[in-house]
């Protein structure tokens, strides 16, 4: 086996075993932030799918509300 | 009539060299691959046409004075390929692997693609005509972390005259995931790991988003400096968005920046497909190896995805092991595509993300590596 | 004491001279135009400001350190003008014209103004004291061209003291197009002509959009490489933009990065309008030959468009003709307005869009000959 | 007639010359680009201006159609 | 296990030095402040995060070659603080100044903090180790401006060294306004004065809002051209909104280039917080004269409005006064907070506005003496 | 008093000076302005807050108007 060859096999294991090391590191590392967080920081949920009402509909909305109440009111 | 005779001698017709005719075909090849079969065009439309400008005869838009040349500057300094990096980073939402993070884990073994690859270059060598370097082989080991500007970043470093070859490699590979997994995937797996359903994901508090990129990057200096400018500028653009006090910033780094970056990397990578560089045998063995890169990170995902359901006290779909090769998000997709083919009720796109994402953290930390350790 | 002497020393109004104060003026004179006159404001502002400010004695905001000295490497290295090339390519519809293909003859007469001023830039030499080389005559006629980049690109590489009148020439002129060119138009047509209705324009295919772009990079790279960069960026944008497939490209490139960009290069250019350069009698022979080059350019395009009526199956009214100087879209509008005066049911905006971009093109391919011919 | 004057000279023929050629074979080419086109690759014509409501318009008009439905329910 | 060791030694663990460990901390501080306390983070966000980045050892990214260094030179050129005052200058409207002009006298008194800390850093030369020259003294002064750009500009012509310590504390006392200016403004007036109600302001017409910049660069240029850089860009921006003609170009001036050189600026000042040059007993003394420079600002511009309201015919509520230090737009909603607090019915924010960006103005009025006479 | 003291003190003296002075000179400046302008060159006073309604409320407004009218239309 040439040198190179060598080189790039120490690479190959240099290399798996970092990237592996690091992010089992980021596991154990979120799993303590996470329990941290959540115990002494916790913050209002981030909200899940139902209030994905934008600003530009909510002002869609707001108009429409305003347009059938002048319509309710000019022919009741 | 000596002043026609000089204006046919400045034709393009006059002056083409065959090279600079192929290197042509290979960019209007990569245009109606990029229009008109929807790959990667955000990237392989100005990437073809940078091939094209940047080998028209006499006009030297690619050399020095030229506009392509100019634009090179920023991938040779670095900068285009962490802009976009920044914009990644605030476009990159980290819910679902928050939600679950050993999941990261998948998006390590993916990475086993970079380094196989980086092996078969050298094993390469054997055939007579390549002569790949330590660092060639590193550089194109790097198409293995599908993901684009990782692989620009390294390549521009290690072998900037491989880079043209390198990035049309990555970008095409990527397109390609959709065709290049699902056979991996139902070779390795059974109907019946297929089929398996996962945990509903929690959710995700506003506080964890924001400390994980500070943390991801405080590890990487910590563990890895040479990959801290990936991981930091990656890291910026998501606390940008995850803090949420400045949206301005972080939505102008995710659409007009980025855009703006996405041209130019485009267009300069585009000025290095010239026929020196590219028509060689070496682009055959970056293509060859590339789609190699990918079987076998696609392959050690799933394989990882298999052995972690083993040990694993709430089951894991081995699908989601293909995603840990990032190509943010069509990988994902493609788990969860195989996933309602098997189980019509199984929405696996979520739980893909999380290797998926992992994935692109993966491939910057193995960037790292390989710019500390290949001299 | 002392102090207060050298605060005086270092007050403008000290030390102004009387070509400062003179070109501030011009400055104010063009910022009064674009603001109360609307004439071109988006970039006769930028330059009407670049010129105050690059006379501010002591200030040296255009000399080396300078942001104006900085901004003007953008222009020195060709990159605004072409980046500007990309914005507009991709905001142009090739639709009319690829709907009626014979009206890009319009485009090429037209062009006529450009060759015709170069030959009275080189008649203007009799005059003593002024002495314009060929290349001074080539940047001036492209005014004629009425497309602000071409002008500007091509100046900066044949004759860059001369940038700053002529881009003023160039952008003025444009805002005048409809004062300019309705006397002549109505001198060389009679009224039955100006009446002439064309046929409905067909609907253009997208596929016929996407593949325009890249037959005009092929056809210019065969045969006129120097052409390429502007012709290659105004393809790139069109083809961004008509390909579908890069929206947020597209958009950034007609939007943002057009916007940020013609700041810049109007500051720039405003820079080049230095007492030195612009108080001499050339300017004031740069502005003649400019008028003259526009009415000439009109001139030939409306001809153009009678003899093509007069061969062609379809009636072509010679007012479209006109629109093949370029200076999108008011020679367009122009045309439109006078075949409404004569009969108003004859609305030739369309028709006039075909020749009205061929003459961007028109005037790429004449930069190109004159880039690659003058030396 | 001076030197410079009849480079001058040559430069517009040469000049005006190229600019109707490069025109004319770019009529030709678009000529047969077209029927080529439209021949062996045809699409769907350009949607002409009926269709030009816009995503943003759709959304708008969902939302009213939300709202009307809504009214009907409640008043009906 | 020559490669591991060699690794061990490329990692940030074993490189780390005390100083960069404790400017990474200085960083993460920053980015708490920006995020949890809301302070600037438009700024504070970016800086913080350069901070760590340049930081890091063996990375080098604050170095040449690196990301932070490379973007060092927009400061370095002045590029970046223009850009960003022409995009202020976009966003600021200056009808409630014109409706009153008299209240720019109170944006001129508060800049009285800019030289009476000037004096206190040359007096803190009496502490040993401390040795501030003039350029310094200038430097640190300039942060009693209350306005970024305009300190960066002045500290990076005048101070480079002091660049990162003055920005940060120019940022931070900005967001402190709230708590720093109350306690004054109260000790300085009675109740019966902050109960004072002032006259609604007249509608100010569209050309007066469009000759008042070209009036302000017109002054600028003829007393003090050193402070053209700034002024004119200001009044360019300002100009560009206030003309309604190129509303693109106001746009993008106030959006999308503004969020860009934000991004930018941040991390370029953060490059500067290294330890060789924050870790120092100037940093203190910066720190301490900032909040003096602050203080006595605020100090300045109530004690002028009380004068004058002495000597008005119109009623001044002396709260409006403290808005002169500018840090637009804060310091007018303070002045606004504590008038309703004695007043519900005394909404003074429109009239805090007037000499909140007449402080704009007098801090670059002060910026241009100090960079004209302080060799 | 150091040299360096006294220079600082020249230089609080002239800045503060030439900030009011300048100021002070663009105060008398807006005010003839003003007065000219307000006289010779009078534009329509910049209108204050009602008419918010920015183009995209109008689509919304022109788009319930039409749902509004259609309802009416199928309703009655
Ligand atoms: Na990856
Ligand atoms: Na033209
Ligand atoms: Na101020």
């Amino acid at each position: 086996m040439t040198e190179l060859m060598s080189s790039g096999i120490e690479l190959l294991m240099a290399g798996m075993g970092i990237v592996f090391l690091f992010l089992a590191m980021l596991v154990v590392a979120i799993n303590i932030m996470s329990a941290v967080v959540l115990r002494f920081f916790p913050d209002e949920p981030k909200a899940s799918s139902p209030s994905v009402v934008s600003t530009n509909d909510k002002r869609i909305v707001a108009a429409i509300t305003a347009a059938v109440h002048q319509y309710r009111h000019d022919h009741k | 009539m000596e002043n026609l005779l000089s204006l046919w001698h400045s034709t393009g017709l006059y002056n083409f060299t065959a090279g600079q005719a192929f290197m042509m075909l290979v960019g209007f090849l990569l245009l109606f691959l990029a229009i008109k079969k929807g790959f990667e065009p955000l990237l392989l439309l100005p990437i073809g046409f940078g091939a094209i400008l940047s080998n028209i005869p006499v006009a030297g838009i690619a050399e020095e004075g030229g506009l392509l040349h100019f634009l090179y500057y920023g991938i040779k300094l670095g900068i285009f390929p962490l802009l976009i990096f920044m914009g990644v980073g605030a476009m990159t939402d980290f819910g679902p692997m928050l939600a679950n993070p050993k999941t990261l884990l998948l998006g390590a073994a993916a990475q086993f693609g970079i380094f196989a690859s980086l092996i078969g270059a050298l094993a390469l060598n054997m055939v007579p005509g390549l002569e790949f370097t330590l660092k060639d082989a590193a550089a194109i080991g790097i198409i293995g972390g599908a993901d684009g500007p990782t692989a620009i970043y390294v390549a521009s470093k290690l072998a900037p005259d491989l880079l043209g070859a390198i990035a049309v490699a990555a970008y095409s590979y990527m397109a390609l995931v959709p065709l290049i997994q699902p056979p991996i995937m139902r070779a390795l797996t059974t109907e019946a790991e297929r089929k398996i359903e996962m945990q509903q994901l929690r959710a995700v508090s506003k506080t964890e988003k924001i400390v994980f990129p500070l943390m991801l990057l405080l590890l990487s200096i910590l563990l890895l400096p040479s990959a801290t400018p990936l991981v930091g500028m990656f890291a910026l653009g998501n606390l940008m968005n995850a803090s949420g006090v400045v949206d301005r910033l972080s939505q102008t780094a995710q659409n007009e920046l980025i855009n703006v970056v996405t041209i130019f990397l485009g267009l300069a990578v585009g000025s290095k497909l010239s026929a020196e560089a590219f028509l060689q045998l070496e682009t055959l063995g970056i293509l060859a190896l590339g789609a190699v890169a990918f079987a076998i990170g696609t392959a050690a995902g799933v394989i990882m995805a298999k052995i972690m359901n083993k040990f694993s006290d709430t089951p894991i779909n081995p699908l989601i092991g293909a995603a840990g090769v990032s190509a943010v998000p069509m990988a994902a997709r493609v788990a969860n595509k195989l996933g309602l083919e098997s189980n019509p009720h199984n929405f696996l796109l979520m739980h893909a993300m999380g290797p998926n994402v992992a994935g692109v953290i993966g491939s910057a930390v193995a960037a790292g590596v390989l710019l500390s350790l290949v001299k």
